[in-house]
């Protein structure tokens, strides 16, 4: 078992992370309620976990994973701050929608 | 009493300070009346050096006396220098002669009038210009005067600048004249090209001698050892000439310019102004001859215009309208005259032309100047129909332009009657010499008699109309220049305000504040003068004939010094043509008149008969063959549109395209806003694109790198 | 390109296509069709790879890769069903659901700590307080009665080019990892260089394992030491700075949220 | 001051007029500027007394301060007669403009004069520069005054009007100083060290740049004449480039629309003149009939709009390119006579058309209107003013024994026999021209000089009651005469005695055409397309030395 993993399997579970990381990117891009537009981040950081596990299992060495943990300490403390943000405008204009905060036009 | 040859140095430079002297009078209110005697004595005493110094002018080369040099840059050398030769005396003579009658006639005529000094500033401008065109030893200079004049013509059409029509005609006359006037400078162009000089006596000299150029001209024979080019030079100084004396191409200016005061009609539109067409080809005749078609074209022309000023003076109404075109008819003989010189004639036939140019001055300054009398004493009328049977109240003038009209309608043993016929002598006689344009003298002079019998018929038409049958007249309204707003008070002289006597009909129908009826002009100021030019008129003729003064000068002046008049022979056989051509137009003459007498003065019912029988007629002639409507059509108003047009073009095209290149950097800038709309996720889009077209672009270029 | 993977753009295309169908819209979105389409899309994509897995060596520990499946589907539906869906409330709930195929994806690549280290930190810490924020907006908003969702969350915005975008960069990432990968299939997997890890096993010395072993006689093998400790030496050993880091940063988060917290109530108050 | 100080002297001197003006009080500005304008008269006056006329063509009071050593920059300055002629016509017209806006130039008078020196003092750099980076800076620094001028003291669109003046013309003369540039390193080539005095180092002086356009080859002289004609056409407003010049003077306040007439325009044939010819003989010969023929269009052309104007101001402008397109034919029939004809233009057509705009600007002080429809008849009320705008128009129109007579047909005359260049067709054209000229002269001066009374209804005066003698409106006042007199005796000098200015420039017209005369003399085979120096080589055929350079040159 302590075998590294072959290039397929690991493509296999790139793509996986790779398709995760591109819905999140595109809910980013489309979805206009600012919560869940933080959510599609959150999504982003969790297709680049599977990719990080998969390199980490692919080398054999346990960098990937701890940047996995990285990962989610920083995943913690975005939403935090996001959602703390998320609150204020949402104070702030009684809205969530996204469009609401356009003044900085060119 | 003789003078010094050099004394006619001041001919041109007494009427410039007599100039002078009226702008100066212009700008007082008092020295305004100064103006006058300053001008009639520069032109009186120009008229004094021309006959002392005649008989100094012989035959031997001309002489030339230099002012001052005037341009002169590399090769092309023009000074203010005069050419005396016998023509110029001839000329000098008509100018200043005229000029001074003319002058001394205006005193009285314009007295009263605001715009006096002025009036005769602009008249002494004109001598100076004018005497300058006569004795500019160059073309350059020759062109100075000729543009001087028309400028005088310019400001003495336009004299009564309030009314809007003699603004229109004095612009029409420059124009036109400067049409000419191109053409003109483009033949001294290309005289000066051709022969490196301006200079009169150079360029005849090597123009080559009359006789030779004729000659060869006359057998169809032409070697034109010189470049093709010369050939075109008398065609352009053929088009200047009608430009300045108002042939057919370019006449439409004279008529118009009758709106300016009569003694301008009578100087300038008569005498001297019109002529100096006829003057430029006598004085460049061996240059016309260089090329064979020059001298018949010129002839050609002149018949047409005589016969069609003929037509349509027959039915104008306004008196100086009929004189004007009877002006073109007579510079149309002219012209006739001086283009049908051949070595075959029995004399020099340009002596045809200055002869009826010297008789004609004479005769059509006093029919000019007795009209100027009816309209003065008329108040302004000039409409044939409002008036007839003036002669009881204006006896004087009435006899003066009897003469005038006699000399004009070429009645035997008057002055015009010599001319004339020496004129029509030639061209017949050229019909029948053998040179290859035999046939169009021949057609010419047929066309040269029925302009005789025209011109008798308008002459006495008018005469008839204005001084015989019922005294019935209407006042003129505007009084040229005495009635005008704001004239001084206390002006001697027509002052008479008495209520009308009462004629059969009152000429109530215009309210005019002077009421006073048709009298006689002042004998001193204004007939006297008459006198003199009527005498002219009579006698010129039978001096002429009895001393061959003109003929003489015409003989030695420079352009035919190796012209060999003819033979003994020739000149006898040629004498009994000259013999019954005199028996032929003098009929002629007659017969016209008694038709005139007959429809204007005995039975006037009959004339009506037949101007309605010919209504058609009568109606296109009356507006002159609408010349004047059809060059406004295709000329004037197509060139004004073209102007607006060219204006938005150049206004939306060419400044559009500028500031289409000026606005290029804006669109571009505006073309890159939309994409700072400020929201969230148009940025996000723009950086995904982004990292997807970079991507791409890195995994092409890897590829690219795998590839090769 | 080798051979351009066609399949795999085609695939990416049909997952475009299939996505643009789910997405929420006012009137009839065929959604069904949509899923349908997806699972198709994914579906022929993992047969056609399928084909290639075969001819692996039979050494190779493709034995789990029958879960593997499993697990990515449900990971990817979930992760669809997270964009298409209308009420912000559900779209977190899937995202649970897609947090959870991930940790069974770790566990497949032998990561058992980080599988549930991930459930627990993000699926209870991070998305519990997704979801009270977006009950605490949802709930102030209108009348909570009418079950329509607000209309910025009906309608999504540019939704073609956004899916073009990503599935374009989906296409650009698959053609990296399969050219790559797929090109030279039966070349030695290459490691990240032959850096000298710090081996778990030699520095484990009174470790009952490594004690375990060294009674066999032999040194301890790799899965002896379990995924947590890995984690946890290699944390600590290798990436001392970045733990440090991670510390501060999330101290730093806390003041900030405080911060932003605390403008919050003076806004109210404020108002 | 010996005599080569004369001319820096007489640059600086409105310079430190300008400060002197800018430091009095507003009341003393009309003063203080009218003695500067008066003091560089004199100068330019002493500096005419000291010419020597015979030698008129070489380069007088050379003079130079070094600058940028490095690239050969330094300020020379040095005269001949054509310059002269220039620059006594600048301070002439300088003199009177100030006079004559001493009542129209109420508020901002300092800054009104300061810049109307700074202006003087750019206009005679240019004309005095033999340095052609110097010559380029003072041809671009008199844009800046003039911006300010119009933009300040213009009419109602000046804004607009500055802008697209300065951007246009700045434009145009940036790809002129490409083009001098790249003469400057064509001959700063190590190459072509030895060929001629001072090449293969840098230096801008214009001997040196002439000397070194011998050696360009046909294609290079093509284009370095485009990039100088973009410059100088767009300053002399040749026929395509002339959109900018009727708003400009239309918007311009009367001094400025006077300066820009009479000698900015100069300014752009004066640099066709010094450089656009000599840096290019052969392109110049060879291009001339397509130069002659955009002048010939540019003739009729704006002649014939000027008939369809209803602004007075635009209308003069319009006339004013027409009689440039003259200056530009008889520059480009490159024979003596075209050439000095043209310059004599220059000169007169300053006088006419400066005093021209003068008297529209009197007109404008009274009536506050330049529209030609509002009067009519104003000889009845302002007689004198009559007579100088009747006289004028006259002059500008050429009226032998006036300026513009002269010059119009010394150009004619020079295309008309330049035969290997233009030729009669040309000349015959630009005739129809005159003709033109005489129709819309008269159009205008019949509309508001002659005719029936009638004032233009200033907004507060009541209408006149018809038939009640009109209002008093004030005719010439003493200093207009002032202003006018002498322009009018200029015109009618220069028209009777224009000798013994044609005598003094020949030499100077010679000089810098005999390139032309000799690359057309020796192709009489070849196209005109040779260099200089293979005509030198075809005529000294015999001659043992064929010299290499002209290869090395390619």
């Amino acid at each position: 078992m302590d075998q590294p993993l072959d290039n397929l399997p690991l493509a296999h579970f790139l793509l996986t992370g790779a398709v995760i990381f591109v819905l999140g990117v595109i809910g980013f891009l489309t979805r206009r309620n600012l919560i869940i537009i933080f959510l599609c981040t959150e999504m982003m950081f969790q297709g680049v976990a599977i990719s990080l596990v998969a390199f980490s299992r692919f080398h054999m060495n346990m960098t990937g994973q701890t940047f996995v943990i990285f990962v989610l300490t920083i995943a913690a403390a975005e939403a935090a701050l996001a959602l703390g943000l998320v609150v204020l405008l949402f104070r702030r204009k009684r809205t969530l929608d996204a469009q609401a905060w356009a003044e900085l036009s060119g | 009493m003789t003078l010094e040859l050099e004394t006619i140095k001041w001919i041109p430079w007494l009427p410039a300070l007599a100039a002078v002297v009226g702008g100066v009078c212009c700008m007082r209110k008092s020295m305004r009346n100064l103006a006058a005697p300053a001008c009639i004595l520069s032109i009186l005493a120009g008229f004094i050096i021309t006959l002392g110094v005649q008989s100094k002018v012989t035959v031997d080369s001309p002489r030339v006396f230099k002012a001052f040099t005037w341009i002169h840059i590399e090769n092309f050398a023009v000074d203010f220098s005069f050419y005396v030769d016998p023509l110029t005396i001839i000329m000098l003579t008509v100018i200043t002669g005229v000029g001074t009658l003319v002058a001394w006639y205006a005193s009285g005529y314009m007295k009263g009038d605001r715009g006096y000094a002025r009036f005769f500033a602009a008249v002494s401008l004109f001598i100076f210009a004018m005497t300058i065109l006569v004795m500019a030893d160059n073309l350059f200079l020759l062109y100075l005067g000729w543009e001087g004049v028309g400028l005088c013509s310019y400001l003495l059409i336009g004299f009564y600048y309030n009314k809007p029509a003699a603004v229109a005609a004095a612009k029409k006359a420059f124009i036109v004249n400067r049409i000419g006037d191109l053409f003109f400078a483009l033949g001294i162009f290309l005289t000066y090209s051709h022969f490196h000089t301006v200079s009169l006596a150079e360029v005849l000299r090597s123009a080559g001698d009359l006789n030779t150029n004729l000659h060869a001209g006359g057998q169809g024979v032409f070697d034109l050892g010189a470049a093709p080019s010369v050939v075109v030079i008398p065609f352009l100084l053929m088009l200047g000439a009608f430009g300045k004396s108002a042939q057919l191409p370019l006449y439409m200016w004279l008529p118009d310019a009758m709106e300016g005061p009569t003694p301008v009609s009578a100087l300038i539109h008569a005498a001297t102004m019109v002529t100096a067409g006829v003057y430029l080809i006598a004085r460049l005749l061996p240059l016309f001859a260089l090329s064979p078609y020059a001298l018949p074209i010129v002839a050609a022309v002149g018949g047409a215009t005589a016969l069609f000023a003929a037509t349509i003076a027959l039915c104008q109404c306004d008196i100086k309208r009929i004189f004007a075109y009877s002006t073109i008819s007579q510079l149309g003989y002219m012209f006739m005259g001086v283009g049908a010189v051949s070595t075959a004639g029995p004399t020099v036939s340009a002596t045809g032309a200055i002869y009826h140019l010297f008789t004609h001055a004479f005769f059509k300054a006093l029919l000019f100047l007795t009209a100027g009398s009816v309209m003065h004493s008329l108040a302004g009328q000039l409409d044939l129909r409002k008036m007839s049977g003036l002669s009881k109240k204006m006896p004087i003038t009435s006899v003066l332009m009897l003469i005038g009209c006699l000399a004009l309608a070429g009645f035997p043993f008057t002055s015009g009657f010599f001319s004339k016929d020496l004129i029509l002598a030639d061209v017949v006689e050229m019909g029948r010499s053998n040179s290859p344009f035999a046939t169009l003298y021949s057609v010419l002079g047929i066309v040269g008699v029925a302009t005789a019998f025209l011109t008798a018929f308008y002459t006495f038409r008018l005469w008839f109309r204005v001084f015989t049958g019922p005294e019935q007249y209407e006042m003129g309204s505007d009084g040229h220049g005495h009635e005008e707003e704001g004239h001084d008070a206390g002006k001697a002289g027509h002052e008479q305000a008495h209520a009308p006597k009462s004629g059969e009909t009152a000429s109530a129908a215009i309210a005019v504040e002077h009421h006073h009826e048709p009298h006689e002009v002042s004998f001193v100021l204004m007939n006297l003068p008459l006198i003199f030019l009527a005498i002219g008129a009579l006698g010129a003729g039978l001096w002429e004939s009895k001393f061959g003064w003109i003929h003489h000068g015409i003989e030695t002046s420079s352009a035919f010094l190796g012209y060999i008049p003819k033979t003994a022979s020739d000149a006898g056989e040629a004498h009994d043509i000259h013999f019954t051509m005199q028996l032929i137009s003098g009929s002629i003459a007659i017969v016209g008149i008694a038709l005139a007498a007959w429809f204007h003065w005995l039975n006037r019912p009959a004339g009506e008969r037949v101007a309605r029988a010919f209504s058609g007629l009568v109606k296109v002639l009356n507006n002159k063959y609408y010349v004047d409507e059809l060059n406004d059509a295709l000329i004037v108003r197509p060139l004004r549109t073209l102007a607006d047009v060219l204006f938005v073009f150049d206004s939306l095209i060419i400044d559009g395209i500028v500031q289409l290149v000026g606005f290029l950097p804006r669109a571009l800038g505006m073309s890159l806003r939309p994409s700072q709309q400020g929201e969230l996720q148009g940025y996000g889009l723009g950086m995904a694109f982004g990292a997807a077209f970079v991507l791409i672009v890195v995994l092409w270029s890897l590829n690219l790198v795998a590839m090769h | 390109m080798s051979h351009a993977p066609y399949a795999l753009y085609v695939a990416s295309v049909l997952g475009a296509l299939a996505l643009l169908l789910m997405m929420p819209r006012n009137g009839y979105s065929p959604r069904k069709l949509g899923a349908l389409l997806g699972t198709a899309s994914l579906g022929g994509l993992w047969l056609w790879l399928k084909r290639d897995l075969d001819l692996l060596p039979p050494t190779s520990p493709v034995g789990l890769m029958s879960y593997y499946y499993i697990f990515s589907a449900l990971a990817i539906g979930s992760a669809v069903r997270v964009i298409t869906h209308p009420k912000p409330v559900y779209s977190a709930l899937w995202f649970v659901m897609v947090v959870l195929a991930t940790s069974g994806l770790f566990i497949i690549l032998n990561a058992e700590f980080m599988a549930f280290a991930m459930i627990i930190i993000y699926g209870g810490a991070i998305l519990v307080t997704y979801v009270f924020v977006i009950m605490l907006a949802a709930q102030s908003g209108d009348a909570a009665n009418d079950t329509t969702p607000a209309e910025y969350d009906a309608v999504p915005r540019e939704p073609v080019a956004a899916t073009a975008v990503g599935f374009l960069l989906l296409a650009v990432l698959l053609t990296v990892f399969f050219d790559a990968g797929y090109g030279n299939l039966r070349q030695a997997p290459r490691h990240l260089g032959q850096r000298p890890t710090i081996n778990a096993e030699t520095l484990l010395t009174n470790r009952p394992i490594t004690l375990l072993a060294a009674e066999r006689g032999e040194a301890p093998k790799f899965h002896d030491v379990s995924n947590t400790e890995r984690v946890g030496i290699d944390l600590f050993s290798n990436h001392p700075l970045g733990l440090e880091l991670a510390g501060v940063i999330l101290v730093v988060s806390l003041v900030g949220a405080l911060v932003i917290a605390r403008k919050q109530v003076e806004g109210d108050a404020a108002r | 001051m010996n005599s080569n100080t004369l001319i820096p002297a007489m640059i600086l001197a409105p310079f430190a007029g300008a400060l002197v003006v800018a430091l009095s009080r507003e009341s003393h500005a009309r003063a203080v500027a009218a003695f500067w304008a008066l003091f560089t008269f004199a100068i330019s006056l002493l500096l005419a007394w000291r010419f020597d006329w015979h030698q008129g063509g070489e380069t007088q009071f050379p003079l130079s301060v070094e600058w940028v050593a490095a690239f050969g920059l330094n300020f020379s300055f040095g005269i001949d007669s054509i310059s002269l002629w220039l620059i006594l016509l600048t301070t002439f017209l300088q003199t009177l403009v100030v006079f004559a806006t001493f009542a129209s130039v109420t508020q901002r008078a300092k800054e009104f004069y300061f810049w109307l020196l700074i202006l003087q003092s750019a206009m005679l750099g240019t004309f005095v520069a033999t340095d052609a980076v110097f010559f380029y800076i003072c041809f671009e620094f008199t844009l800046v005054p003039l911006y300010f001028l119009i933009g300040i003291f213009g009419s109602a669109q000046r804004t607009a009007a500055a802008r697209v003046f300065f951007l246009y013309t700045f434009t145009g003369s940036m790809i002129t100083f490409a083009g001098v540039l790249y003469v400057a390193w064509f001959n700063s080539q190590p190459e072509m060290a030895g060929l001629y005095a001072g090449a293969g180092e840098w230096s801008f002086d214009m001997q040196t740049l002439y000397l070194a356009a011998h050696h360009l080859t046909a294609a290079q002289q093509t284009w370095i004449l485009v990039a100088m004609l973009a410059g100088f056409a767009v300053k002399l407003p040749l026929f395509p480039f002339h959109t900018w010049q009727p708003l400009t003077y239309a918007e311009a306040p009367t001094a400025g629309t006077v300066l820009l007439a009479g000698v900015m325009a100069k300014l752009g044939s004066y640099g066709m003149l010094r450089l656009a010819i000599p840096l290019a003989p052969a392109a110049a010969l060879h291009y001339a009939p397509v130069i002659a023929t955009l002048a010939v269009i540019g003739i009729l052309y704006t002649a014939l709009i000027c008939w369809a104007q209803k602004d007075l101001k635009k209308l003069v402008a319009y006339s004013s390119i027409s009689h440039l397109g003259f200056v530009v034919l008889g520059l480009f029939a490159l024979n003596t006579i075209g050439v000095g004809g043209s310059v004599f233009y220059m000169v007169s057509h300053g006088l006419s058309t400066g005093a021209l705009f003068l008297c529209i600007g009197m007109l404008h002080e009274r009536f506050q209107t330049r529209e030609m429809s509002q009067m009519s008849g104003l000889a009845k009320v302002m007689p004198v003013w009559a007579f100088f705008m009747v006289f004028f128009s006259l002059a500008s129109v050429g009226l032998p024994g006036l300026n513009g007579f002269v010059g119009e047909f010394l150009t004619l005359l020079g295309a008309f026999t330049a035969e290997k260049v233009l030729g009669p067709v040309y000349a015959g054209i630009a005739g129809i021209g005159m003709i033109l000229a005489a129709i819309y002269i008269l159009h205008m001066v019949g509309k508001v000089v002659w005719g029936p009374l009638k004032l233009p209804r200033l907004a507060d005066a009541p209408a006149p009651a018809a038939g009640e003698p009109a209002p008093k409106v004030a005719d010439l006042g003493f200093r207009e005469i002032a202003v006018l007199a002498p322009l009018a005796v200029a015109c009618l000098a220069l028209g009777l005695a224009p000798t013994p200015m044609l005598r003094s420039l020949e030499p100077a017209v010679d000089r810098l055409i005999a390139p032309m005369q000799e690359v057309a003399a020796a192709d009489v085979s070849s196209p005109a397309h040779t260099t200089l120096t293979q005509a030198r080589a075809a005529a000294q055929a015999a001659a043992p030395a064929g010299n290499v350079a002209s290869e090395t040159a390619q």
